[in-house]
């Protein structure tokens, strides 16, 4: 008993069922109204990789007062619609957790395949009639998820009123008569909930207060990216649909046209990364979205963009590779290919938010970042990352610079345009198409200033170094953070070097361990090309051993800070399509920080 | 239409074009095609049409892909952008699409149209983007030292068909009548008047344009499509041919032992543009 | 032919096909395919011609792309390759050409074929590849939830074209037609059995066979290219159509507000392999 | 006068002049008639990037007793056929080295303009009538190359009857005429050559004997790579032309029709790659070849081959980058995209041979380990390599395996083939397209072992751990030297870590160091991926420091080092599109052989 709480801050809750349940919109309407409430939300849910079919979906939601960074290991309520498919999740309910099930299932179930045979002693289960209430709300079985919800909020006394508001919002453009059925079975399943044993005594704690300055939103990586754009102002976007970053282009096609924007869908991923080198040289804000397999295409018209230097955004939502590999599951993995895919010495800018609210700012960012630098930009997220929701607060002022480009003056009488300058910034002022006098032409053949073909030995040292020093520059970009330390400060034992969706998990296993005594900080690194080598060094100097958790096999990050900065790191690698689990972090943390200080051969 | 004439140089009109306004079109760069090449009465005509249809260079953009077609930009005093073998119809739809008032141009060789670029041409012309086509059609590549192409014809020997080429070659203007392209024309660059009057009229065309231009390759082609056999192949379409009527022109295209000049096939529908700005007002007025 | 019978579906004709032998061709995976999917008759075509051609399934790859259609070769029990979104294709030239005597089936969506497919299609139909091509032509993006395809017809709203679709449907028979198929085909899921002898007669073809199927969504497009408007607008080809007459076949082709099902076009030329065979014969005859 | 050679053991001639001069020609004949003789040779030459036009062509030929392995710095004869192009080269010729030049120019030539003007004090200048013999010997200036030819020849008193031979052999094809305008523009040459001062005393040695045992031939690496094809039976080709690898396709084209092979020229690199892995899955030895943009193209197709585990071999020749770049100069900066430019955990085989004799090893053994691990192999040359010429001793014997599958027996009745069969060497034995009972599907989705999707956890784990492990095994391949030390043996105070062409240069410094008493070892690094961890380890073991030079900007191999062994090394990077200059080389080894012993921060 020692270890129930009393008053529950942080609740997990586990939706469990097969695609046809509602599975994912019962989900999504808890997460819905916990964020309209006002708490911080963490939300990723599970497909199945068919589009239609029986196969398992989990919906999980975080609910917290303070701001957290993953979920949590264990979830505290599993909610079951369909037993098979979550009994072998029983065991991520935590002790004194609820577990909820279908007390009258349909059919007769066989012997060991009831949720109740399989709950672990200090489990408390609830089962529930969400079929008959169901049936007795709206004379069918259909609603039997949004029974499930209601059993929960009732469970825990959470304000009726909010339920039946984001219930209304959810099926505003449908009939009446469907927003009412699903309110009658919300309230059957409401005040089934009230009048049971109350799972933590005290309910569940009122929601922190806002500031006025700021709007709170619950969305997705991919809609923050879609948010970021538009608060940019983007002018054309193009693109090919691949899961999971195809609701990026789905929802600026509907956001765009009204601003004046123009979107496309190409007939390929070649054609839409060549579409926004195309607007790109017109001075257009441009971009792209895709995942791994769409930007194995990108790879040799990004190299154009980088010799040709015209500034374009790519967004890049990575799943389990190789190939066609897992779509529906998450992973890490594109990282070698957005950096170091491209035929010839082309560097790239590759930004990775580790966040919701850094998709927001990293897709607004790389607009400016790719005007000022003319160059391509990728934004790299994953499938966890642009599914996950959280309660995001958007400034209400625009935080995104509008031009950021460096333009060329008319040349004077006589003098021709020199696109390809060679200036001690490393960036060429520039023209576009409409100004008089500047015409020029832009080329993927090595160049001289004027842009025309050029191969002698001192062109091509004297561009490469202009291209490569260019982009070094932009570590220093005012308006981002490229990389960032947390936790203890000064030396300690165990540093944790981190990119992306994974650096939330690695952050609570960093303040896990701090607890157990551990000295120990993480690293997020935003900028993944070009590298902030120095931020890097000064982290690595200050650490005992360096740990690099990956959702990759090959630890592709650790070998880029290897093969940069020619120093070891320790690998965690985990390919399991799903995030990372905290504890394995952890685990990995405790067996460095109880070994020897010194472990030379570090870098397998 | 019959009496073909022979291949003009730059050099000789020197005089009539600076008294023109042309050479206001021409870069600083001299083409470095082979002598003889016909791509230098394109280049020619390309400008002679801008100044005749007095398009300001700064509005007018040249996307190329890569081959010895695709260095034209680099000789005309406009835009710009020389960018991929087969990828000069995306990066021109990126282009317009951005920034509409352009006048864009796209040039380059038959491979880079129709065996890398492949996948491109059908929907550039079914969406009746605004661009014109102008497609240099030697039936080799010329860049890479003559191999075969696209429309090579049967039996022609080269570096990768050294015991003839056995593929039929493609009939590239029944394509892009069959993609729905707006404007489909031919020319011959040996018949330099012509071709003139067709790159001038293709531009002036409002949605997608595609001017195929026959080109002899002087140094990789001794044998099939040189000026001698192009000279003699060539005729004009029939005076009474329907220009609007696209199972004339496609009767016409199937002739590809006689090619004809002129232009088979006009529609006025709307353009990739217009359809954008109805999906903007549609947006705006709420569905 | 007008009477176009309803879909029928495996679990119907179990029965009669375990009699027939056809299940051999059938793999241990049951379809993963919406419920009322057109798709479903189509694999059970394709079973039935092998079966009927008395084709060793160890002789037969069937290739395919990505898509909902795409998935299509682990339902049957064939050898198969499940390629790359608009790879099926090329892959297939690369069995045929090392492998003659193997039967190549290749299976895909609209988009798969036409957008990013689109480079590959006209080079198979003119070189006369010895495979058959079969379209599932749903007019949408079913695997990645509904965007609009080359084929989806104007002002369709989907994920990607939510004010409705702009761009001008492209029209494949036209395209096969003029990229020199040597049989060209159209029929319907919605009447297995003339599908079922067109996936028969197209296998059986020697050389590039392109058979149309259209094929509803159910789940993706609710109004347009439905079992009901389909159902209505379906015809046969006229009885005097002449399918050694290419013209014949386009004019009919054009008519897409109310497709024919038959067989446009069809005509015997030397193969891809054939082509290769000769060039053997006169690198070895020592020209 | 000390540094004259008596009797001249190693002669290198640059032939220097414009495209429509023969400059290309005229070394064309001068090294195969050398060749012929039985001396080794060096030859590469350089072109301008158009196709027609007036750029510079320069035709350089090294002439040995003993094997070499680079061109040298200095050249012992330049020969001009155009003065403004071959002025900028006079430097590179030595001390009583000899400058031969048109006396008689078509044109009065400007103030400065000529090349008697620029000569340096001690190089002996010969000024010949190149125009005039030619007129006198065939009436046109056409033969002015073959003239200068003739007078080199004369020079050295060269054996006329072998050069006779060789046009004879050049123009097989031509009217008569043809052959005897030639050699009687050569006779002319010859005859005023040899009777004018001689430059070196004691003339150029006999050539050294033959074994009888191999065939001795010249040839380029791309003739190399297409004589290892066809020596290791290749079956069926599909390519695409591209600078400097189409001619690998063009050689290929002739001669394996004669074989029963099949070659077919596809509509892009995409369907190239994609017909080999069709052909690959039929047990077809299939092959493409391509350079950095079409590589690009191919990323995708090839993460295909890797996770559906099918044979098959693409041959890369590297241009210079990025984009198009320079298509006729060369570079080493392909090698991130081959090692790393592929969506997701795919690791691939890349082997990069060092000399045209390793061309065709490399290209015959990649056929073996592609079908012995099932898995796409890229073998890996330069435009410096494919177009240089060398004297090779092949085998008389065919050297390679013509079958290296592991092959899969008809399984049971009632049990299916199991494609991907996790076993304990984690290959799969092998069916394919024809054998009864074997029918599989493969796929570029994540499967089990049936090849059936399959997107399970320990799933991807297993089939992710199989692939890799698989290719580990690779390194220890029987009949492929992976990795191979030369120079001193033990602790060494440099040591020279090298890859591809630019071995050749590294292995020449590393000789001529040691002459001045530096301690030093160069390493050849023939498999780059996956990487012999061991070997590299072990020889960084016995070096203080570890130089890598690289003809590319970013130091691509020294990161690919650095990654993988999380330890430093010095980069020494050029990017000239020439073959790296061996003082280079030599330079910056004295520099760290100089230096204080431990240098800490050498990433850098
Ligand atoms: C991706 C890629 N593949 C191949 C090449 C090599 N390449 C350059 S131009 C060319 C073909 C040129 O033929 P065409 O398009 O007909 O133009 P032409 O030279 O005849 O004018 C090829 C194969 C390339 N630059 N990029
Ligand atoms: C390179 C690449 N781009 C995009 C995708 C995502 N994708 C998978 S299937 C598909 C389209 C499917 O449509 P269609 O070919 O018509 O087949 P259907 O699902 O309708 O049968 C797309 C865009 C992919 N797998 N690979
Ligand atoms: S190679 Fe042919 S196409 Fe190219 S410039 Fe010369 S003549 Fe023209
Ligand atoms: S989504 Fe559409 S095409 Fe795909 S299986 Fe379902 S009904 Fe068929
Ligand atoms: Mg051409
Ligand atoms: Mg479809």
């Amino acid at each position: 008993m020692a270890n129930r709480p009393q008053i529950l801050t942080d609740m997990q809750v586990s939706f469990c069922g097969s695609a046809g349940d509602g599975t994912i919109a019962a989900g999504d309407i808890f997460k819905r109204a916990m964020a309209e409430a006002g708490y911080q939300i963490i939300a990723f849910d599970v497909y199945p990789p068919e589009i239609r079919g029986f196969g398992k979906c989990i919906a999980r939601t975080r609910v917290t007062f303070d701001q957290v960074y993953s979920l949590k290991p264990q979830s505290d309520v599993l909610l079951s619609l369909d037993d098979s498919h979550a009994i072998p999740h029983v065991g991520e309910v935590r002790d004194y957790g609820a577990v909820i099930y279908e007390d009258r299932p349909m059919a007769t179930v066989e012997e060991g395949e009831h949720m109740s045979g399989h709950l672990k002693p200090a489990q408390l289960p609830y089962g529930v009639s969400f079929r008959e209430l169901s049936e007795r709300a709206t004379s069918g079985a259909r609603f039997r998820n949004i029974v499930a919800v209601g059993f929960i909020a009732g469970l825990y006394g959470l304000p009726r009123d909010l339920f039946h508001r984001t219930i209304g919002r959810k099926f505003a453009g449908k009939p009446a008569e469907v927003t009412e059925s699903n309110i009658a079975a919300f309230d059957l399943g409401y005040d089934d909930g009230a009048k049971t044993f109350q799972v933590d005594i005290n309910g569940f704690g009122p929601p922190p207060k806002r500031k006025k300055s700021e709007k709170v939103l619950m969305m997705h990586g991919n809609s923050a990216v879609a948010r970021g754009c538009l608060s940019a102002k983007i002018d054309t976007f193009f693109g090919y649909p691949i899961t999971p970053a195809t609701s990026i282009m789905e929802i600026l096609a509907k956001e765009m046209p009204k601003r004046g924007g123009r979107l496309l869908q190409t007939e390929d991923e070649i054609s839409a990364v060549a579409a926004i080198v195309g607007a790109g040289f017109t001075g257009s804000r441009s971009a792209t979205s895709t995942s791994g397999p769409g930007l194995a295409l990108m790879t040799e018209v990004m190299g154009l963009g980088s010799i040709a230097e015209v500034p374009c955004v790519i967004f890049v939502s990575q799943r389990g590779g190789p190939s066609t590999g897992m779509p529906t599951k998450t992973e890490q993995s594109d990282l070698n290919l957005a950096v170091r895919g491209v035929a010839g010495d082309a560097q790239r800018i590759v930004l990775a938010p580790t966040n919701v609210e850094g998709c927001f700012k990293c897709a607004g960012i790389a607009f400016e970042i790719a005007e000022k630098y003319q160059t391509p930009v990728i934004v790299l997220l994953d499938l966890y990352l642009s599914n996950r929701y959280e309660a995001v607060a958007l400034p209400n002022k625009n935080p995104f610079k509008l031009d950021a480009t460096k333009w060329a003056k008319k040349p004077g009488k006589g003098d021709a345009y020199q696109r390809y300058k060679l200036t001690p910034d490393f960036i060429s002022p520039r023209a576009i198409p409409g100004q008089q006098g500047m015409q020029h032409t832009i080329t993927g053949l090595e160049h001289n200033e004027l842009g025309r073909p050029n191969d002698q030995p001192a062109m091509h040292e004297a561009m490469s170094h202009k291209r490569h020093e260019k982009l070094k520059t932009a570590i220093n970009y005012p308006n981002l953070t490229t990389s960032k330390r947390f936790g203890d400060k000064g030396r300690v034992r165990v540093g944790v070097l981190s990119w992306g969706s994974t650096f939330g998990e690695c952050l609570e296993a960093m303040i896990t361990v701090r607890k157990q005594g551990i000295t120990c900080s993480a690293m997020k690194v935003v900028m993944i090309s070009p590298l902030p080598v120095d931020e890097i060094s000064r982290f690595m100097d200050d650490c005992d051993v360096v740990l690099v958790p990956e959702l990759n096999y090959e630890g592709q990050f650790a070998s880029i800070v290897m093969g940069t900065l020619g120093r070891p790191v320790h690998r965690l690698n985990r390919v399991t399509g799903t995030p990372m689990a905290v504890n394995d972090i952890i685990e990995e943390i405790q067996i460095l920080a109880a070994d020897k200080p010194k472990r030379r051969k570090a870098a397998e | 239409m019959t009496n073909i004439g022979a291949p003009v140089y730059l050099e000789e009109k020197l005089e009539e074009i600076s008294r023109s306004g042309r050479l206001d079109y021409r870069s600083k760069s001299l083409p470095t095609w082979c002598p003889g090449c016909g791509y230098f009465s394109i280049v020619e005509s390309v400008t002679a049409a801008l100044n005749r249809l007095e398009i300001d260079p700064c509005e007018t953009t040249v996307v190329s892909g890569i081959g010895c077609a695709s260095r034209f930009p680099f000789f005309v005093n406009t835009y710009g952008v020389h960018s991929l073998h087969g990828r000069a119809l995306p990066v021109a739809t990126g282009i317009k699409v951005a920034k509409e008032d352009q006048t864009v141009i796209v040039v380059g060789g038959d491979g880079d149209a129709f065996a890398i670029g492949g996948a491109h041409i059908p929907h550039a012309a079914r969406r009746n983007i605004d661009i014109t086509y102008i497609l240099f059609d030697n039936g080799i590549y010329g860049l890479t030292k003559g191999q075969a192409s696209p429309t090579s014809v049967l039996g022609f020997k080269t570096g990768t068909s050294p015991f003839g080429n056995q593929d039929r070659p493609l009939n590239p203007l029944m394509m892009l009548l069959s993609h729905g392209a707006s404007w489909v024309g031919q020319a011959y660059a040996g018949n330099p008047g012509h071709l003139s009057e067709m790159i001038c009229q293709a531009i002036a065309h409002r949605g997608f344009s595609y001017l195929h231009v026959l080109s002899p390759c002087v140094t990789f082609d001794k044998t099939t499509k040189t000026y001698k056999n192009l000279g003699m192949m060539v005729r004009g379409l029939p005076d009474d041919h329907d220009q609007s009527d696209v199972m004339a022109a496609m009767h016409e295209a199937q002739k590809t032992e006689q090619p004809a000049l002129g232009l088979f096939y006009t529609e006025n529908r709307p353009t990739l543009g217009d359809g954008l700005n109805e999906i903007s007002r549609r947006s705006q007025a709420g569905s």
